[in-house]
């Protein structure tokens, strides 16, 4: 047993962090730093920085240019990036559909798609949840009718996150509605810009636009756009859910979260000369998060160390999921609660970016709400902590 | 011992509830939200016609009641419907204010039009950094002529800009005052924002305000007392107010329970959900016992410990609503077009006006173990 | 709405107040405000004194000696009695079969049996629960098969309160197999004394004897001993269950023991020369209990008042049973933390009566981990929590 | 990093586990645990001769390991089957101790007679109404003749009337002291008990009790630092301990689960219970996490800190699993014949030694912040 770092992951380290010291642009840093959402441009800059250094997705086989890094060299790299303020790469091309082509695409699709994804020629963006399939995914309704060389599709997906930007939509779609719900599901491609797709975005609940509804009407896509077999797309779904999500618990971003409240809570004033920091009851707060952050940590490297040593994580990511997000919802209530009545001014036009304007009280506080209702998501999106639970208690407990 | 409301208030209760269930629907509030005002005149004027602004205030002044119940009757129905009228500001801090029995100069005479929804009130006290320490007064009025003039600053003012009539405390010559700042006056900046639970506030700072005689309302020890009734009626407000936001989040989450299907069956039906929403609703029974209890004694003596004791309760229980709520809706509770999402906005930001809940548990100790 | 007792409330208040300090013999109150369980004697001794005032039993019509009380004067009674220190009273006789026998039992059984409870001159126990059995009560076993003018009892009964101290004991028995489990049980007054019928001991957690086994091996019993009609049990049991329990909230016990916490944490010393309620982290942990507490008060109090106005509380009365128990379980929690290590030392001899030992550190201290471990019931008997919820849900909250 | 146990320590642990699992049953402990001496002659021989004193002493003294993981093996297997033996006070506190670098006097060559489990130690540190401060030291050693004279009293003092000798901290000519006192001994009073989780402890007090020089096991600077050192392995045997009895309370209650039934199915098919049991199970690993944390600081000069990181976290969750175990279990849970309510017990208990929670959380705050 040993609890710190081999040597060559500390060299690994240095190596990631001058290589974000002198490539990463600091007009991106300082937004992602500062709790901004960057613009579409910043992500493209960003993967195609990463993707010339052979650093812009770890979930391929390297010879269809992953990055081969080992699950440590994986997480510390996502430590040093979030550190850094590099902004988190869209998985969807990367690690969504990547992972499933090269399982299971034609050679063609391949041949075509990979690049196109490292280098973020397309935008991927994903159409898997429906407003009657969330949690109960299988019972997606969104009808893909062959017709000679093409399916004509009709439905509605939602919930695609940053579909704005996406040129591509990969999409779970129903083929058959013979035997289990399960049984009649396809993998589809679909273009954004063929006729008959419409995109409406979703306003979320502190007013910000993350994600969208996907519209389809008679969209005519070819044959070819299929990924692997007709009525198996649900056997590639869960693929992608099995496949081990990078950082699924959040820790960098939580113990940057963590740092950023201390610093809030050491400068602010609670009111009658002393600070925050100071006050027990809030003290004991932050104390309490930080201590299930610095075992979450641990916990997280357990699950990688199993990785490493060729393990399948499987349901224990549900573990890391619940806990991750739990923690850092709690950091966020804690950053609102922090500044207590500078929490209140809603103040968009502060995230834009760009933005010049003067915040209402210390810098940054006035975001703090918003962040705190959107990341209720944390503990929803993904398959919610309910489902997590269930899979735990099945998979794992076996009850 | 009896919990039935009054008939008089149980047809006040009606009448509000009715009022918002028909006249402000989602479309209607997200509209007045995202308007220059922040509020509906239209809407405010129909508010005041039907004698809310009257309902939370003393006989003495011509008002119907103001007593703790009318208070929460009126409250709990606005915090139903998220009701983002100016009614905190307007009635409960700044009428009642001007209807103190010790007010003095020009303030009395403008509750007329007040009630009668002519004119908007503000109470600008806490100030910049000063958290929700209420006894932190830098404001100074410093003696001009005839008058005074007024400099300083008050942060986080809610309908600040709304307001006719700002009522601002100071430090003068007599001790702590009260001084009324009309809309637009010299010396007055504003910088006019909205909330993320919707309501309309502004920063204010004065500089060298001209203050008349006439504009002081309550000087000295009468000034204080009638200030932490203002605040001790606005804090409870909101307490009332939280516990309307709950019972609707709660009945939209049963509701919700009850016709969301997914595997085959209604999610109410998954027992893991079933327990954690007895959960919430045993802890919104007993947010609506500690309003009630503070409604009780927002006349006596043990008024402060009964409030802290409220909105740190309701502050606790008002997360976990809001919460749980969201959470059980899944992705659509997180959504803006969903109402549930406002009302649980609503609950948590309550949190922030008047102290929160670590602020009222620690004043609840100190008032607690003292007694 | 008014919140402040009536003045006939508040009269009625002064004359329990005297009562009391004139009649509850001050051996039983000292021994119950130390905590300590009080002996057999000692509860028959005050029964008795309450039955000669007319005020032992609150659930019974007057015209069969039920005190009258309204539910006010029922809650007010209640609290007196837990403030002055006297013994909760045995449910068992007065307020469980009592009513059962009142509502369902022939005119021969109500004219023996009803005084004698009233007097104590039967100490009942309660046969309902077995290994088997527990949340799921009408899966019970315990068989009884007519022969002749009597039932042939056999089976084995679990949870039984006070059964040591017990003359008879009233049973959930099986007498038929056909239908619905519910359909086949039949509600069974045994002697103790009847040859078959074994008690053993259930010893605790914390090492107290509060419950016991009974064990029936061809018990003879008379068929007159049956109460109501044969196969209808279940029906009686569930009227005994909607029965509103008095003072099922705890608040008066709670209330004292809120006191208690209080005193103990101003006089302890927190280890550096302040005391432990200026620590403020343990502070905290009492104000949160206090709110509670207040405000589960007054739900208790909203409860009675639609009690005294007729309506039955039915459901609420599980919302009672939750809460309740959990403020009264916390409570506990924090007595014991509040003495620091003087929780440790496990002293039974200091709870037996006329004990003279001096304890280890402050008085009362070495009982409360005891206290703590035993009140780990209040959650689960009488209906778990778990299933209390369950009845909330359906019932209340119709999911 | 690697989270594998050595083949040495894997070894260790199996050895334990099936020393507990063949010769520790119910009957056994409860036999132990109600005798007089309140733990097995026999069976600490059979622990000491499978070398587990040996197991948590350095090499220097003959011991093999000493390290954090060492002990955590140990108490982990010791906490799984909630045993009573004097390990803590013997191996972990005692022996620490005498096998100190700077220890002087006759302690050292105590040293073998320990290992082989011919004789049992004890620390008496704390102090009557000190409650968890460390730092508060008023028994006194005196100068007498040509050694001193022992004055003060020790307060729950875990073996303290099993052991041998008992290591007394006291004030001295030279600063803190540590001072061996043999059993028995002219002076020293012993008021023997059990402990709610079946510990034998008892209430030590000294009056005028002669110590030789020779008795002076350390002094000054290197008293202060063992005992400290001794403390931090205490707290952390106690956190390893507490993660051993959390994962039998949960293997228990998985178990419980899946064979008891009700309404015609496993309990376990509940899905309020099975999704309590997964939070259970992630605050268990979370448990492990922070002890794997703390034994890898140990030895660091972060130790204090993952110390009470360790102490706090564990403590909170130990009362959770605990509570949601005796739950889950319903009535079986609160009685004695069940292995459960005695793990139960312990988990709970462990919080009152070497500093609670609270005490540990506020602790770690100041370590974490001043970091």
């Amino acid at each position: 047993m040993r609890l710190d770092y081999t040597d060559e992951d500390k060299a690994f380290r240095e190596e990631v962090r001058s290589f974000l010291a002198e490539k990463l642009p600091s007009h991106i840093s300082k937004a992602v730093k500062a709790g901004r959402m960057p613009a579409r441009e910043d992500y493209i800059t960003w993967q195609r920085i990463l993707n010339e250094k052979g650093w812009a997705v770890h979930s391929w086989p390297k010879e269809h240019g992953g990055s081969g890094f080992t699950p440590f060299q994986k997480h510390i790299f996502e430590e040093e990036c979030v550190k850094a303020g590099a902004p988190e790469l869209p998985p969807f091309g990367l690690n969504m559909l990547g992972p499933v082509l090269i399982a299971f695409g034609s050679e063609e699709q391949k041949a075509h798609y990979l690049p196109r994804i490292l280098n973020c020629d397309d935008w991927w963006c994903q159409g898997y949840s429906e407003p009657g399939a969330g949690s109960d995914l299988a019972s997606l309704k969104t009808k893909a009718v062959r017709d000679g060389d093409h399916y004509i599709v009709n439905g509605q997906k939602t919930w695609t996150t940053m579909g704005q930007y996406a040129d591509w939509i990969f999409c779970l779609v129903r083929t058959s509605s013979a035997g289990k719900p399960q049984e009649g599901i396809s993998f589809l491609l679909i273009d954004m810009d063929t006729p008959g797709v419409e995109m409406r975005p979703i306003i979320t609940i502190e007013g910000g636009h993350e994600v969208n509804e996907v519209f389809f009407q008679d969209v005519k896509v070819p044959v070819e756009n299929l990924v692997g077999e007709e009525n198996k797309g649900w056997t590639y779904a869960k693929y992608l859910l099995q496949h081990e999500r990078v950082g699924i618990a959040g820790v960098a971003a939580a113990k940057e979260g963590l740092k950023k409240l201390k610093r809030i809570a050491a400068e602010t004033d609670a009111g009658d000369g002393s600070t925050l920091i100071e006050d027990p009851a809030f003290a004991t707060r932050i104390a309490n998060v930080e201590l299930d952050l610095m075992a979450m940590e641990l916990t997280n490297l357990r699950v990688l160390a199993q990785a490493q040593a060729g393990g399948a994580p499987g349901a224990e990511s549900s573990m890391l999921k619940i806990k991750g997000s739990v923690i850092r919802q709690e950091i966020s209530d804690l950053l609102r609660r922090a500044v207590g009545p500078y929490a209140l001014p809603f103040m968009p036009e502060l995230e834009l970016p760009g933005a010049n304007e003067e915040p209402i009280g210390p810098d940054g506080a006035n975001a703090f709400a918003g962040h705190y209702f959107n990341r209720r998501k944390y503990s929803i999106y993904g398959g919610s902590n309910e489902i997590q639970r269930n899979i735990i208690s099945k998979m794992i407990l076996g009850l | 011992m009896d919990f039935n409301l009054s008939e008089d208030h149980s047809l006040l209760k009606d009448m509000v509830a009715r009022f918002v269930r028909q006249k402000y629907d989602f479309e209607t509030r997200d509209k007045i939200i995202k308007s220059d005002t922040g509020y509906s005149p239209e809407i405010w004027g129909e508010l005041a016609e039907l004698g809310l602004v009257a309902a939370v205030l003393p006989e003495r002044v011509g008002g119907l009641g103001g007593t703790g119940i009318d208070i929460m009757v009126v409250m709990e129905e606005l915090g139903r419907g998220i009701v983002v009228e100016p009614f905190l500001a307007t009635a409960v801090l700044g009428a009642g204010l001007l209807a103190e029995e010790s007010a003095t100069g020009r303030g009395p005479a403008l509750l007329d039009d007040v009630v009668a929804g002519g004119h908007l009130l503000a109470l600008a006290h806490y100030e910049p950094g000063a958290r929700y320490n209420a006894d932190v007064v830098n404001a100074a009025l410093t003696a001009d002529g005839d008058g005074y003039s007024l400099a300083g600053a008050k942060s986080v003012v809610i309908s600040g800009a709304q307001a006719d009539t700002v009522i601002v405390s100071a430090k003068g010559p007599n001790g702590l005052a009260l001084a009324l700042v009309p809309k637009g006056a010299g010396g007055m900046s504003v910088r006019a924002f909205k909330t993320h639970d919707g309501f309309a506030a502004a920063e204010l700072s004065f500089d060298g305000v001209a203050v008349a005689k006439d504009d002081i309302l309550l000087e000295g020890k009468a000034a204080e007392d009638a200030l932490g009734r203002a605040i001790a009626r606005g804090t409870f407000a909101l307490c009332a107010e939280s516990l309307g936001a709950m019972e609707s989040a709660r009945d939209a989450t049963l509701e919700y329970l009850r016709t969301r299907t997914q595997f085959g069956v209604p999610i109410g039906k998954f027992q893991a959900l079933q327990h954690r929403m007895v959960d919430m609703c045993l802890e919104i029974e007993q947010a609506r016992s500690i309003v009630l209890l503070a409604a009780s004694k927002l006349e006596s003596d043990e008024r402060e410990k009964h409030l802290s004791a409220a909105k740190a309760l309701t502050g606790r229980i008002g997360r976990m609503v809001a919460e749980e709520a969201v959470q059980m809706h899944g992705g659509i509770g997180v959504t803006w077009e969903l109402t549930l999402a406002h009302v649980a906005k609503r609950l948590v930001m309550i949190d922030h006006y008047f102290g929160d809940t670590d602020h009222h548990l620690k004043r609840f100790q100190k008032l607690s173990n003292a007694a």
